[in-house]
């Protein structure tokens, strides 16, 4: 079995062995092991990749493999990997490796919440190697799904609302996909011949331009919807602020990337002419994105709300970066997915041990916490500042590329779309400061907190998991940007 | 073939009988009623089957027998239907059908 | 005629044969063994399944009357199929109280002839034959509908099936009337030739059209379903909602095709309209349902919504899309109505706020019904999902982009009624929780099929490449 | 050539003991911790003035020839683009060499001070790891080749500011301070980088030596005026300045600094008063040829009046201070409104005197005005107060202290021989060639510093003796040292030829001090200490008589012209009060309204029709043959 | 005459009907309807098809409307007499009748039906043949298939009658 597959075998394994094992021990040990090879899958698969481009390999895609589905149809199984794909994978693996340590305690119906847990990172993981539309979009919903139960059993407030409301927004982003993959696939083979729906083929064709024009708007906004995209995003402040830890980890830190991978992949690569003519349109959205997610985190009380906000704020600076069409702004995006993938699974891994410990997430009930929890309010004020962009941090590497590049744009309109967006990094560290000064600093607020548990062993763990990918990606980016811009010149080429 | 009549004339008779079946299975208040009104309907139909095979296509017996069929159907639908009607009334000693809304909504 | 042309009945013949052998089987039996019948009677008909599977040739009967093909033969074989698990899941109904010992055989020769009518009304090669095969698939029906006959519900159901039939089939015979008039035969073959669009024909064809969507439950065709779906006893609101609907379904998609080509603008419009109303309509009046029974049911009449769309292209894929997609509702709506059942007669409870916490005490039949919500509402990876998607490309392959998107917009507001179901048994909890309880063997059988079905008649992409071979 | 890849080391042992630190995570003991800080630094300052030695050292002296810019190190961090990569690297010249020295050196002493300052502190090692932090980061900055890299290490600078400003966490000022400092100067860091973004795209780099260089990409075109009858470029720089505006509390980005004062006061020696409010005087020097030359020095001007204004409030808002830093803070302000009302002044000429003189100010400055806090320091570690009020005739208890704050103040107000009276006297004398206002207000200002200045001293160490808790007593040989090093300094640095090694164009230049000039500094200087020791050298009423005859004045005065209110509305009215909670609102009640209606209606609607399931089979009746009609009469009317 | 006789029967055939629906005494609608139905039997001999008069009036007039009147007088007494539905339902119900008439008089007028010329006997033989051909036009399958269907509906009928019986007692 190629290395690809396994990567959906194994946590389709996983799941299977999880439905015979009873406890919240066996169930957690067992989702340790099948995430835990997950991740080295994934470490492989980099190292492995590197190697092979290393070697000079330079095919579009490696690790191909394609198994015909369903033959009259012309729907395969494909996959294959390109650096930004890798390094999403990679991301995957890693949250999700943390997810099931922040989750040690899950008490309630545990073996079902780790099954869940996995089936979700099996659709992001599917998502993220195929190469069919068919497939991915089958991926991408099987993403989706488990989050109604994973929210609505497991989280808390107003759960079964925010869970419905994800889930039927969410799906509702992924009618409009639908229509766009279908029409892709009806367009496919202009000259006659074999309709497909695979995307380096349809990659090769020069869809007619009315046809783009149709169908960019309904794929772009059809991610648009999990990329949070400015006025469709609404699901995610009460989706986050009810999920579980873990769940809000990897939705906010992986399955929102879905979203960005999404509209880059499919509707820039495959309708890159409705996209350098539409674009406008969606950059003032995604710009609004980033600028409204940043101010509507300034008020908030509630942590998981502040942190949902800014990722809304920062998911839009994704797809803001890949609307500017160059290299250098995708380059970006990529990295932007990364870095916050990272940071806001550990915000939310930060904020669910407090929660744990406290019982709210109002930061005004907090204050002085430094004291008390010393490691998770350092690491706390760690993820603020990667999440502002302090060099040295993975967030700085990420939204300084997507400037740079967003900004070598010759239009000026959206140059000075750009300077709007970049504002948006004064406020990012006003509710971030916020934030941390009334929840962190200060004398200790209630004495009820003034002993606290400090951090257990599996809580350290999965803070270490995404705190040094964050450091290393903020001290060292570059091999990471050349893995991704090596893999941006087909794609750019097409504008 | 009947002499001097037309098949239009013929079908418009039907077809008012069948609407007037139609309107009776809409107010009357009574299941057996309804049941009469439906008869009333199909044998509408029947006519009008029979008179198109006879003025149309008399080259064979298609509507005709069809015709025929009908009527045997129909029987067969009262049949049934007097049955239930029956077992209801021993429900509810009732066949108004305002009675029989028990389910709804 | 020659005699030997008789196989080409295969099926219907070993119906009919099976049934005989019921009124054999009625009067030769002890009475006191009758209750075996439902296990003879299942065996029975799980042979006369497997049968319907050998392969068997093209050809028609009695002047054109009768014709059967390889498609027909896989229609009636996914009838059977229904059926079975329909069968399955009685077993335990059949013996209880509401049916009474001395009526179990009734109750199988009614639904074995209901489907005799299914194979007819399929196999018709005229309208009479088409017409006879309706009402042989609707009369017993009714009669099933009233079996409970100290339920009133049960009555009322009946009564309003068989009323609300039997004008269905007035207005359609209205229709075949006029379209007889302006095509000269009452043999498909011949009035094919002989139709042509006028006005006459055009309204002979919306009456029956008409009559034929009320079988099919489609707006604004359908009121008759929710109530006759709630009242009717379980086993019959499955039958009707699989078997009775899918036979009405294939033959739609048979006649559009073969029958009137000629009018594919009209039925093309109307099928538009149609669709966007019933599943629209349906997905609007299933929101609020909150008997388990009548909630499948306006389910059931928004499914048939999307189903129109596999019709609209007219071809072989979009048919096909059909045939597939009504095999995995067999498997999807069957293991939901599975386990409405089993909990019914286990408890009686049947409303959905009575599901509540039905996770935490009977895990496997709750997950039986997350899988069947999740393939109804269409979610990968169960099959439901490639049924629809299949369904939505047919469409979207003949142009109706509008159409797809109104559908899968459709799609979504359905999810939040099957999440609703999915709400209840695994997120909330309950103070009483339906107790645990062990369902019998065939009910077991029959839901461990669905789940087979749900998971993997999609995953496992040679059933489709088959029913494609058998439809081309 | 001497090799001079070891500058490496010099940021790259802080960041070293940063690490160490940090990591350690607390669990560190704390004489190992500030030993693993000092002898960090030990390595690094002598690193650093090896390296000086053997830079400057290497033209001989006499030559007539520029300083080499030297790039020893250089490697793409982060590739942008091809043309665009994000390099880092060390720039060697004469600045960046004069910056090392400075920053090592001063750190050095405060890390050695701290021992005994901070000793028994809560939270040591983190102290010490933050220090290292900031001294990493300044190196980094002083060196950076690039202008994103010095963004880069401009941030991390400012990270490292409001982390020592916030270090006593549970103090409520302090984390306000720290979190104002950080915010007001990201505000200016973003006019800084969207600076950077506007030039970088047109000039098509980041290099230093290209954005300078007579030829490179900016220099060597003329830029057409496309907005406010300025050039793009302008623009670009009047953003960055606004980034350097802020770091160096420049007005009206200014009230930060004050406020960081809640920090510990080493860490106001080092931060706020020595190295990092001077990197946007830095950063201007970094970019002089390009602000000089786009667009005839029009963004010097802007340089040269905000300096102007900044020396003026801070000096009069200095004067009726009652917080010893705060006074040292808006100080410190003013001072560096000097340099870079110096730098502003640097005409086109060829000696552009100004750039000289105001780095010659910085240099001087760095080590007076961490003197002077760490005096100030030595004072609050006796009495535990920054109130003035509460202290008085203290050059008994605390001699050390005594003498060394008198050779800072004497050097601040400009008397000769003490250093700042070489490097104020050039920028007036640079002033006074290029633009008559300005050099008033630096004429005007220079009285102003010696009176504060001396107010503070005569406050302190004479005046009233008052009742202290215990005696106060000077801390041990680690805070003397540095007190004595630097007054060491502070006594002989005037006489360092500073024209030499720094200047505009590369060049040595002599200058001559010019005595008219200097002789009229030093008589407003006088005159400033004169008015300081009549009105505070022993307790009168007068001074509290004054201020209240000016009234509202002196209240506009206290209230620092207002300025902190406006910042306050507008951060806290306006944006968190009214965007903030609009976008909050709009986004609950509208946005997310819109989804929850349309979901809400979809169910109202359900309900609403679910009445049309009458139960009665004859409106069903209705319904179905009402649709077969509708059908046929649409056809009919359609065909 | 046969015209004049056509409209004669018409007439009665439309007032009957009309009488039927209208009736508010139910067993009286039973008779008229009996009369519809003879009316019909009546227009069937007229055109020839004695056959199909004949069954209409064995099936019809002799079963169904006396199985019809049996089920009025087990489930009302003789004299009952029904109520009226509400207005609006009435008028709706009128409407619905009246434009289907409508519709459906303006297609039967408005289409143009081809002449036929050619006018063969009804020969009884010849259907009697056709009942029991196996071939085009042969009736054979369908007499089949409804045998089925009456036989089932019988089971389905006495099923339920059986089951009452069977509780009652």
């Amino acid at each position: 079995m190629d290395i690809l597959t396994s990567l959906v075998v194994v946590p389709v394994l996983t799941v299977l062995a999880l439905f015979f094992v009873k406890g919240l021990r066996q169930a957690r040990a067992w989702a340790a092991i099948g995430t835990g090879i997950e991740l080295l899958l994934a470490i492989w698969l980099t190292v492995w990749y590197l190697q092979l481009r290393g070697a000079g390999h330079t095919e579009e895609m490696l690790f191909m493999r394609d198994v015909l589905w369903f033959k009259s149809l012309n729907i395969h199984y494909a996959i294959g990997v390109d650096g930004i794909s890798v390094a999403l994978i990679l991301l995957t693996a890693i949250v999700l490796f943390a997810g099931v340590f922040i989750s040690w305690h899950m008490q309630e119906l545990s073996k079902e919440f780790f099954i869940s847990l996995i089936v979700l990172g099996t659709g992001v993981f599917g998502f993220f190697i195929s190469l069919d539309l068919f497939t991915m979009f089958l991926f991408y919903e099987l993403a989706v799904i488990p989050m109604y139960l994973l929210i609505g059993i497991w989280g808390t407030g107003p759960r079964e609302y925010a869970a419905m409301k994800l889930t039927l927004m969410l799906m509702a982003g992924s009618a409009f996909l639908l229509v766009g993959i279908l029409g892709l696939y009806f367009n496919s083979a202009p000259g006659g011949g074999q309709l497909t729906f695979n995307i380096l083929e349809i990659a090769r064709l020069d869809l007619p331009m009315n046809m783009q024009r149709f169908l960019f708007p309904l794929i772009f906004m059809g991610f648009g919807v999990l990329g949070a995209l400015f006025p469709f995003h609404t699901w995610s402040p009460d989706g986050h602020a009810s999920a579980p830890t873990a769940v809000s980890m990897l939705h906010a830190g992986v399955l929102m990337k879905l979203g960005g991978y999404g509209a880059f992949r499919v509707a820039m690569y495959l309708l890159p002419a409705a996209a350098a003519e539409m674009s406008w349109i969606f950059i003032i959205l995604t710009a609004i994105s980033v600028l409204y997610g940043a101010f509507g985190a300034l008020r908030q009380t509630d942590l998981k709300y502040i942190n949902a906000y800014s990722s809304v704020s920062h998911c839009g600076l994704v797809l803001f970066a890949v609307l500017m069409l160059n290299k250098t702004s995708f380059d970006g995006a990529v990295l932007q997915m990364l870095s916050h993938g990272l940071m806001t699974a550990l915000f939310f891994a930060l904020i669910g041990m407090l929660y744990e410990r406290m019982h709210t997430r109002d930061i005004y009930k907090m204050g002085g916490l430094m004291k008390v929890l010393p490691v998770i309010s350092s690491v706390y004020v760690i993820a603020g500042l990667a999440s502002l962009g302090l060099p040295g941090l993975s967030g700085f590497v990420a939204e300084m590329t997507i400037f740079v590049g967003a900004f070598q744009h010759e239009d000026l309109f959206y140059r000075i779309a750009v300077i709007g967006s970049v504002s948006a990094i004064v406020v990012t560290a006003v509710y971030i400061l916020r934030a941390v000064g009334i929840m962190l600093m200060g004398p200790l607020k209630n004495p009820a907190f003034a002993d606290l548990p400090k951090a257990a062993w599996q809580e350290r763990l999965g803070i270490l998991l995404l705190l040094v990918p964050i450091a290393g990606m903020g001290l060292f980016p570059g091999w990471l940007s050349e893995m991704i811009m090596n893999s941006l010149d087909h794609i750019v080429a097409k504008f | 073939m009947i002499e001097g009549v037309s098949i239009q004339e013929i079908m418009a008779v039907s077809v008012i009988l069948f609407f007037i079946g139609v309107y009776g299975f809409l107010t009357r208040r009574n299941l057996i009623s309804i049941l009469i009104s439906l008869d009333l309907l199909l044998n509408a139909v029947a006519l009008n089957m029979a008179a198109i095979n006879r003025y149309l296509h008399p080259d064979n017996f298609q509507g005709h027998f069809f015709a025929v069929f009908i009527i045997a159907v129909a029987a067969a639908e009262v049949a049934v239907a007097i049955a239930i009607i029956v077992d209801l009334y021993r429900l509810i000693h009732s066949v108004d059908v305002e009675e029989v809304d028990k389910l709804k909504y | 005629m020659d005699w030997q042309k008789l196989i080409l009945m295969r099926d219907e013949l070993s119906l009919t044969v099976l049934l005989l052998l019921l009124l054999v089987l009625e009067i030769a039996m002890d009475s006191r063994r009758k209750h075996q019948l439902p296990t003879i009677a299942l065996a029975l008909f799980a042979l006369h399944t497997a049968l319907g599977f050998l392969p068997l040739a093209s050809g028609h009967l009695f002047g054109g009357m009768f014709h059967t093909t390889p498609m027909l033969q896989l229609m009636k074989s996914i009838l059977n199929i229904g059926l079975l698990l329909v069968l399955l899941q009685a077993h335990a109904y059949v013996r209880s109280e509401w049916v009474g010992r001395e009526r179990i055989t009734e109750f199988y020769f009614l639904l074995f002839s209901s489907l005799l009518g299914a194979y007819f009304m399929i196999s018709a090669g005229d309208f009479l034959m088409f017409y006879l095969g309706l009402e042989l698939a609707s009369l017993p029906v009714a009669a099933l509908a009233a079996y409970e006959l100290s339920r009133q519900r049960s009555a009322e159901a009946g009564i309003k099936l068989v009323l609300s039939a039997a004008l269905a089939s007035g207005v359609l015979l209205l229709g075949i009337s006029f379209l007889y008039a302006t095509g000269g035969s009452m043999y498909f073959e011949d009035l094919q030739k002989g139709l042509s669009p006028n006005v006459l024909s055009v309204l002979g064809f919306l009456f029956f059209f008409s009559g034929l969507s009320f079988k099919i439950s489609l707006v604004p065709f359908h009121f008759w379903t929710a109530d006759v779906y709630e009242g009717a006893p379980i086993s019959v609101t499955s039958y009707l909602s699989v078997v009775s609907k899918g036979a009405a379904v294939f033959v739609l998609g048979i006649l559009l095709v073969q029958l009137f080509p000629l009018y594919a603008d009209i039925w093309r419009e109307i099928l538009v309209v149609i669709a966007i109303l019933t599943m629209t309509l349906g997905n609007l009046f299933a929101l609020r349902q909150t008997n388990m029974k009548r909630f499948l049911a306006f389910s059931s009449i928004a499914q048939a919504g999307f189903i129109l769309l596999g019709l609209l292209a007219g071809d072989s894929r979009g048919m096909t899309a059909v045939l597939y997609f009504v095999l995995i509702y067999a498997f999807s709506n069957l293991a939901a109505f599975g386990v409405v059942q089993a909990i019914a007669l286990h408890t009686g409870k049947e409303t959905m706020s009575e599901y509540e916490g039905l996770y935490r005490s009977n895990p496997r039949l709750s997950l039986v019904m997350l899988l069947a919500m999740f393939s109804l509402a269409g979610v990968p990876p169960v099959a439901g999902f490639f049924g629809k998607f299949f369904l939505f490309m047919s469409a979207a392959g003949a142009g109706y982009y509008g159409l797809v998107l109104v559908a899968v917009i459709n799609v979504v507001i359905s999810l939040y009624y099957y999440l609703l179901v999915i709400r209840a048994m695994f997120l909330r909890k309950s103070e009483q929780p339906i107790a645990h309880f062990v369902s019998d063997l065939p009910m077991r059988i029959s839901l461990v099929l669905c789940v087979a079905g749900i998971l993997f008649l999609g995953l496992y992409s040679p059933v489709y490449e088959w029913v494609l071979g058998l439809v081309l | 050539m001497t090799n001079f890849d070891y500058a490496l080391w010099i940021p790259l042992l802080p960041f070293l003991s940063f690490l160490i630190l940090g990591l350690s995570a607390n669990k560190i003991k704390a004489r190992a911790a500030g030993l693993t800080g000092v002898l960090s630094l030990v390595l690094a300052t002598a690193l650093s003035l090896l390296l000086a030695w053997s830079y400057f050292g290497a033209h001989g002296g006499g030559h007539e020839q520029a300083y080499a810019a030297l790039q020893p190190l250089k490697w793409v961090w982060l590739r942008f683009t091809d043309t665009l990569p994000f390099e880092m690297g060390i720039l060697l010249d004469p600045l960046s060499v004069m910056m090392l020295v400075v920053v090592t050196l001063v750190s050095l002493m405060v890390h050695i001070y701290s021992l005994g300052y901070m000793k028994g502190e809560r939270g040591f090692a983190r102290y010490y790891a933050f220090l290292s932090l900031f001294t990493f980061a300044m190196l980094g900055l002083v060196l950076a080749n690039n202008i994103f890299q010095t963004y880069f290490f401009w941030e991390l600078v400012g990270v490292s500011s409001f982390l020592l400003i916030g270090f006593y966490y549970d103090r409520p000022s302090a984390v306000a301070a720290a979190k104002k400092a950080f915010i007001v100067t990201r505000f200016a860091d973003l006019g800084f980088l969207i600076g950077i973004l506007i030039l970088s795209y047109y000039a098509g780099t980041f290099d230093f030596a290209q954005l300078n260089a007579p030829d490179g990409p900016v220099l060597s075109k003329d830029w057409a005026p496309v907005f406010g009858g300025h050039s793009l470029m302008f623009w670009a720089l009047l953003l960055i300045f606004m980034g350097a505006a802020g770091k160096s509390a420049m007005f009206p980005l200014h009230i930060w600094l004050p406020d960081a004062m809640e920090g510990p006061t080493p860490v106001s020696a080092l931060i706020h008063a020595a190295t990092m409010v001077v990197a946007g005087v830095y950063l201007v020097a970094r970019l002089f040829p390009v602000y000089e030359l786009v667009d005839y020095g029009a963004a010097l001007q802007v340089v040269a009046w905000v300096g102007a204004i900044s020396a003026l409030l801070a000096a009069i808002m200095a004067m009726v201070q009652m917080d010893i830093k705060r006074v040292l803070a808006y100080s410190t302000m003013s001072q560096i409104g000097y340099m870079m009302l110096a730098l502003g002044v640097s005409d086109g000429g060829a000696d552009a005197l100004g750039y000289t003189a105001s780095l010659f100010h910085l240099f001087t400055h760095a080590f007076f005005k961490s003197l002077l806090f760490l005096g100030a320091g030595m004072i609050i570690h006796a009495l535990h107060t920054n109130d003035l009020r509460e202290m008085g005739n203290l050059r008994k208890h605390l001699p050390w202290t005594h003498w060394t704050f008198l050779i800072a103040c004497l050097a601040i107000s400009g008397i000769p021989p003490f250093s700042g009276f070489f490097s104020k006297d050039e920028i007036l004398a640079a002033a006074r060639e290029n633009h008559f206002w300005i050099f008033a207000i630096g004429y005007f200002v220079a009285g102003l510093t010696a009176f504060y200045m001396f107010r503070l001293y005569f406050t302190i160490f004479w005046g009233r003796e008052r009742q202290y808790s215990h005696k106060p007593h000077e801390g041990g040989w680690n805070m003397k040292l540095p007190l004595a090093f630097l007054a060491l300094i502070t006594l002989v640095a005037g006489f360092i030829p500073f024209g030499e090694f720094v200047s505009a164009d590369g060049l040595p230049h002599h200058s001559a001090l010019d005595w008219k000039l200097a002789g009229s500094s030093i008589g407003i200087a006088l005159i400033g200490i004169l008015a300081a020791m009549y009105l505070y050298s022993e307790y009168k009423q007068l001074p509290s008589q004054i201020a209240r005859s000016l009234g509202p004045l002196y209240r506009l005065v206290e209230r620092k012209f207002y300025i902190d209110d406006i910042y306050a509305f507008v951060a806290k009215r306006i944006m968190i009060d009214t965007i903030g909670a609009g976008v909050a609102w709009f986004d609950r009640h509208i946005v997310d309204g819109t989804m929850n209606l349309i979901g809400r209606t979809t169910l109202r609607l359900s309900s609403a029709i679910k009445g049309v399931q009458s139960g009665q089979v004859q409106h069903y009746a209705l319904a179905f043959l009402g649709g077969a009609l509708a059908l046929a009469v649409f056809f009919f009317f359609r065909s | 005459m046969e015209r004049l006789l056509f409209y004669l029967i018409a007439a009665s055939l439309i007032g009957f009907g009309l009488l039927t629906v209208t009736s508010r005494r139910i067993l009286r609608a039973a008779v008229y309807l009996f009369f519809v139905l003879a009316g019909m039997a009546a227009l069937y001999f007229l055109m020839g098809y004695n056959f199909l008069a004949a069954v209409q009036l064995v099936v019809y007039a002799g079963g169904v409307v006396v199985l019809i009147v049996f089920a009025i007088l087990l489930t009302h007494g003789i004299d009952h007499r029904l109520r009226l539905a509400p207005a609006g339902q009435m008028l709706a119900a009128l409407a619905l009748s009246l434009a289907g008439i409508g519709v459906s008089l303006f297609a039967i007028f408005s289409y143009d039906f081809p002449k036929v010329l050619r006018e063969p006997e009804v020969e009884m033989s010849a259907i009697g043949q056709q009942l029991l051909s196996t071939g085009k036009n042969g009736y054979l399958l369908p007499f089949e298939v409804i045998s089925i269907l009456l036989l089932a509906v019988m089971v389905g009928a006495i099923v339920i009658a059986k089951g009452r019986k069977m509780k009652n007692s």
